[in-house]
């Protein structure tokens, strides 16, 4: 019987095949600790008796949450993994290069057929270079460091096949919305996202991390795309036959499978307070928005960043509407800097701050409050998540959020 | 007769109201953090009629009228120093709380005594003495007894 | 962990996700204690108050969604909550919950049937009653059960590593 | 009798022939500031009075520059409150686009203007002879609905500067000494005013630099003779002065202070006042895990200019946050043309939008108790930036980007 793509992923790992369902123990190539965990699970590590972590060099440190601190005790955080670190032979440390998911394939750590646990759900992200990554709290984590392994059960597989060339206004962050309205919150839990078909074949390594970046939000435990030389271009590797090799096989058994045609698709948005609140955007255009947000794990790369600029490019923001970039990390904002980009957004009035999580994760960044309307390009919409619990947060595009920007009202890029 | 709380010399605005506390949409809701990092019970402690006496440059540094907001909204009657810093003053008397320079007090007192204060003579009594107080300058003495400068504006006339 | 308990019953709704459990703003409180009182306050700020130890929250599908925080069950559990009866988790709650010895349950049934203060007498791994109605419920993975009966992940490592 | 810059300023104001200090003048205000740090509660004063009125909405202009972006949902009601009323007023608003006085001195300030700005670095306007003092939000809503307020006429201090600096000192590091000097309360209720040829050698990003820390040695103003410089930097941004005033040679001093600048030496002002001056070189070798570049006092190009030239080709410590925070949108497009941003990306430096930092403390980039940080701001009192337990070491952005790549204070020709 034939695998899907995260069977051979996972099966490759343990040396044997897999069936959906059973419970497997396999080697963690990667663990990543974001800064908002690092002390939980630092102490967790120390109360499970631990004396060394598994192996100093699989481990990595990244402080995004908090960049740059707003309460004084943010900064307790870098110290306890500066200390933790340092005590442990940990070198892979990012303290202020940018987000954890934009780092943990772009500074080299993840490739293609790897397993990699962090201890923030979009962890997920990494499926985009075709390996195994999920999210999982700080305790497993801790357990992780201390011996290098964790049980899973291996998941079914959910095949999400596009095909065709998508409108120019339409980019992949539409798509993974338009998914995740039809298969619901909790449409995909325990199972496995695969994403193939032309459409998905032509989008670049930026364009799939947004889909990866958003498989949590059904439910599902990786979201998952065949490595292609794309990939291994991205991720400074050789597209060998072993690479070649990690693809679902033709007679893969799906817990279901989901065709779309790329033409039918329109900019949609998640309207509060449910990821999977899914309209589209001419069906909402016009109503006035307080604040737009372009950043995050999700679409805060340069190619989201290019997006913006050519839709803003010589135009100003709406007055009174507060425009937020927040570029996902370090590399990004240099060339974002250096190709004129940030020009382009900074004349149309963008606020641009240091790269990290910004207003995602709340804490900061552009805080709303009472009925205030925030279009955002990142991953989640829950209730509270930028401030009291009565702003109203759409998710949307990076072309949807430029447009918006310039008018002061939800609208679809042209 | 009210509580003496003693602060040394150049106490700065942020002493009294630091800067995380300023967004605050009210004065009360920023209250319950004054003096914090220079004495985490104050707010608590302090009772309506009570006093802050100080030494030299009581309020230097920003221009927050916050600061004295917050020590009127605690109910604080009077800040006595042996100087103020000119924004302090000056926002301190526009929002009717009286600031009042004496060089002798800081120096007889200690933290917990009792003082009762005659505003209008100009006098300050502890530990069976009487202690006379330097005068605000006419104009601002005319803010002060009108209880503050916004009550101008609301006159009818 | 089978032995039978009653507990007080409060009712959530579909999709709570680990934002409402425990909002980003208090995550880096230094300990569970203190983000106590602001547990559920975005959906109910009161309800933090009103738990108290032994309590069971009823809800609907996919309880604990969202992030990978494992402050939100580390609250639930500080708060006194014996277990959690929902038609669906979230897989990393649901993981996190066990690492942390917390009582879960699913159940498609009870959530529609029960009301916000009734009491319910929960038998782990066999039934529970309500008002006289008996809903049945599965038993545990083996594996989670070895997590669960050693109280949670912590100390099974500690175990591992010939602590305790 | 002759009379001071400040004199002759509030004479104007006033439209009297002349005044003295000691004076009250009831004075006709030219400009009005007001940024997020205290709008709020103007506004809510405002709301309640009986005759809710704006004497000259023209006048008006207000900054969103202290925590932006909002990192709560109490500071976005309170930028929230800020933004509506100006939108309905049509009060000139500004938001996110740099630190208030940086803003006023790009856009605003005339020579010979009286200004009021709910912001104690008001006072930072003198660079342009304009009289720019620091209010509470009760005399700034007095201001708005009259137009109108009283002043006491200050004494002044006089500065004469000689000679030019050298020495790696800069303008801040000659503030710094001056404060030292003259003490916390040193110019209590006067104007501080620089004159002498060694003002000629000063560029304009020093004198706001000078002028703008005056309020820390507890001045009402501080002051500077207009010249070609300063009269350049107006045209340039495409304005003309109201009126040119300089000291009448038989003005009146309370003191006169003559300082060689050549004298001026790399200075750190240690926690937790502004007059704990000393010598940069005393401090050598504190271990610090933040440093920062930027705020009203030293985040101009010329500032920037300097750290860039310092960190380029090197890294900042690997456990430094180093935060680079221009003093304005202008200032941040002009960094990214000259290339200074990459040399401070490259360097592992955190740039962040401008606005008023860890220089305020409420947010971007708070240190964490028992933290030390060196920074380019105004202020190192308690808590100022972070935890009540923690220290700020005030000194230049040379110094500061220095202390940043050695991950310990010192100075830029150690690096």
């Amino acid at each position: 019987m034939g695998h899907t793509l995260v069977e051979k992923v996972i099966g490759n790992k343990v040396g044997r095949e897999v069936t959906p369902g059973e419970i497997v123990t396999v080697d963690v190539d990667w663990c990543m600790v974001d800064d908002i965990m690092v002390p939980f699970c630092v102490s967790k590590f120390e109360e499970m008796g631990f004396k060394k972590v598994y192996d100093p060099d699989k481990i990595v440190l990244i402080y995004d949450h908090f960049l740059p601190a707003s309460q004084v005790d943010d900064s307790r955080h870098f110290r306890v993994g500066n200390e933790f670190a340092a005590k442990y032979g940990l070198k892979n440390v990012h303290r202020t290069d940018g987000v954890c998911h934009q780092l943990m394939t772009e500074a080299g750590y993840v490739k293609p057929g790897d397993i990699a646990f962090g201890t923030d759900s979009h962890t997920v992200t990494y499926g985009c270079v075709g390996a195994f990554s999920t999210g999982i709290g700080y305790t497993e984590m801790a357990g992780i460091l201390g011996t290098g392994q964790l049980w899973i059960k291996v998941p079914e597989t959910i095949k999400v096949q596009v095909d065709g060339k998508l409108p120019a206004n339409v980019t992949s962050k539409d798509v993974i919305l338009r998914v995740l309205g039809d298969l619901t919150a909790s449409g995909a839990t325990y199972q496995s996202l695969e994403f193939v078909g032309s459409t998905i074949d032509d989008m670049s390594i930026s364009s799939r991390m947004a889909m990866s970046n958003m498989a949590v939000e059904c439910g599902a435990k990786n979201g998952i795309f065949v490595p292609d030389e794309k990939t291994c271009e991205y991720c400074g590797i050789e597209y060998t036959d072993e690479i070649r090799a990690l693809r679902p096989d033709e007679d893969a058994v799906y817990a279901r499978v989901m065709k779309y045609r790329a033409e039918d698709m329109v900019p949609v948005l998640a309207c509060p307070s449910q990821v999977d609140n899914i309209k589209d955007v001419s069906e909402l255009e016009g109503k006035q928005v307080d604040e737009v947000f372009l950043g995050s794990c999700t679409n805060g790369r340069l190619e989201d960043l290019h997006v913006a600029a050519e839709i803003m490019k010589g135009k100003k923001k709406a007055p009174f509407v507060q425009f937020i970039v927040t570029p996902a990390s370090r590399k990004i904002y240099k060339e974002a800097l250096d190709d004129g980009t940030l020009q382009i957004l900074s004349d149309a009035g963008a606020i641009i701050t240091t790269p990290g999580c910004g207003l995602c994760c709340g804490r900061a960044g552009g805080i709303l409050t009472d009925y205030e309307v925030v279009v955002a390009t990142n991953n989640r919409n829950f209730l509270g998540r930028m401030g009291t619990s009565k702003v109203q947060i759409y998710l949307a595009s990076p072309a949807t959020a430029a447009a918006t920007a310039l008018t002061g009202v939800i609208t679809a890029a042209k | 007769m009210g509580r003496i709380f003693k602060f040394n010399k150049d106490v700065d605005t942020d002493q009294i109201i630091a800067s995380q506390y300023l967004l605050f949409p009210t004065v009360d809701e920023m209250k319950t953090h004054t003096f914090e990092s220079l004495n985490d019970t104050f707010a608590s402690d302090v009772k309506p009629g009570d006093f802050v006496v100080a030494d030299e440059n009581f309020g230097c540094g920003s221009s927050r009228e916050q600061a004295p907001s917050v020590l009127k909204a605690l109910g604080v009657k009077a800040v006595v120093a042996k100087s103020f810093a000119r924004i302090f003053y000056r926002n301190s008397i526009n929002i009717g709380m009286p600031v009042i320079v004496s060089k002798e007090l800081y120096d007889v007192v200690k933290e917990g005594d009792e003082m009762e204060m005659d505003l209008e003579n100009g006098t300050i009594t502890t530990g069976g003495k009487t202690y006379t107080c330097t005068k605000l300058p006419a104009k601002m003495q005319e803010i002060l007894d009108q209880g503050g400068l916004i009550a101008s504006l609301n006159r009818e006339d | 962990m089978s032995e039978t308990f009653t507990a007080k019953i409060w009712v959530l709704g579909d999709d709570i996700d680990t934002d409402i459990i425990m909002p980003t703003e208090y995550l880096a409180l230094k300990n569970v204690e203190d983000m106590k009182p602001y547990a559920f306050s975005p959906l109910r700020p009161e309800l933090a108050a009103l738990i108290g130890p032994g309590d069971m929250i009823v809800a609907g599908k996919n309880f604990g969604c969202g992030s990978s925080r494992e402050q939100a069950p580390e609250v639930v559990k500080a708060l006194g909550i014996s277990c959690i009866v929902a038609k669906s988790y979230a897989r990393i709650f649901f993981r996190n919950a066990i690492n942390n010895g917390i009582l879960l349950i699913e159940n498609a049934d009870l959530r529609d049937y029960v009301e916000e203060g009734g009491v319910a007498e929960v038998t782990p791994g066999e039934k529970i009653v309500y008002n006289g109605k008996e809903f049945k419920i599965a038993a545990l993975p083996d594996n989670l059960l070895e997590i669960l009966n050693a109280g949670g992940l912590v100390k099974a490592m500690r175990k591992r590593n010939g602590l305790d | 009798m002759g009379m001071t810059m400040a004199e002759k300023i509030i004479a104007c104001a006033a439209g009297v022939e002349s005044t003295k200090a000691g004076d009250i003048e009831t004075v006709t205000l030219d400009r009005l500031m007001s940024n997020d740090g205290t709008t709020h509660l103007t506004i809510d004063m405002y709301n309640k009075l009986k005759h809710p009125h704006i004497a000259d909405i023209s006048k008006l202009v207000w900054i969103v520059d202290h925590n932006i972006p909002a990192d709560s949902p109490k500071t976005a009601a309170s930028h929230k409150k800020m933004r509506d009323f100006a939108r309905e007023h049509g009060i000139t608003y500004y938001e996110g686009d740099g630190v208030c006085h940086q803003l006023m001195m790009e856009n605003h300030v005339r020579p010979g203007e009286l200004i009021f700005g709910a912001d104690s670095h008001t006072c930072a306007y003198g660079a342009l002879g304009a009289f720019g003092t620091g209010v509470g939000c009760t005399d700034y809503l007095y201001a708005m609905v009259t137009g109108t307020s009283w002043l006491l006429v200050p004494e002044t201090i006089r500065f004469n500067l000689h000679g030019e600096l050298k020495n790696g000192a800069t303008a801040r590091d000659l503030i710094l000494t001056i404060i030292g000097r003259i003490s916390a309360n040193g110019a209590n209720y006067k104007a501080m005013e620089f004159a002498g040829e060694g003002l000629h050698t000063l560029n304009m990003a020093d004198r706001i630099a000078v002028c703008n820390l005056c309020v820390e040695a507890g001045a009402k103003t501080a002051l500077m003779e207009v010249d070609d410089i300063a009269m350049d930097y107006l045209k340039e941004h495409g304005r003309e002065p109201k009126a040119v005033f300089k000291s009448d040679e038989d003005a009146v001093f309370s003191q006169v202070f003559d300082i060689d600048l050549s004298e001026i030496v790399p200075i750190v002002a240690k926690p937790h006042f502004v007059d704990n001056v000393v010598p940069a070189t005393e401090c050598l070798g504190v271990h610090i895990d933040e440093a920062f570049l930027g705020s009203c006092n030293n985040g101009r190009i010329e500032d920037l200019r300097l750290g860039a030239e310092v960190i380029k080709g090197k890294k900042v410590a690997p456990t430094v946050r180093f935060l680079v925070v221009p003093a304005s949108r202008a200032v941040y497009n002009q960094a990214m043309k000259e290339g200074l941003l990459d040399i401070f990306i490259d360097a592992g430096a955190m740039i962040m939008n401008p606005n008023c930092s860890v220089c305020w403390g409420a947010c971007q980039g708070v240190i964490g108790e028992g933290e030390t940080l060196i920074s380019t701001g105004t202020r190192n009192f308690k808590g100022r930036s972070g935890h009540k337990n923690s220290f700020v070491y005030l000194a230049s952005a040379a110094t500061v980007t220095a202390s940043a790549i050695a991950g310990e204070i010192t100075t830029a020709d150690r690096i």
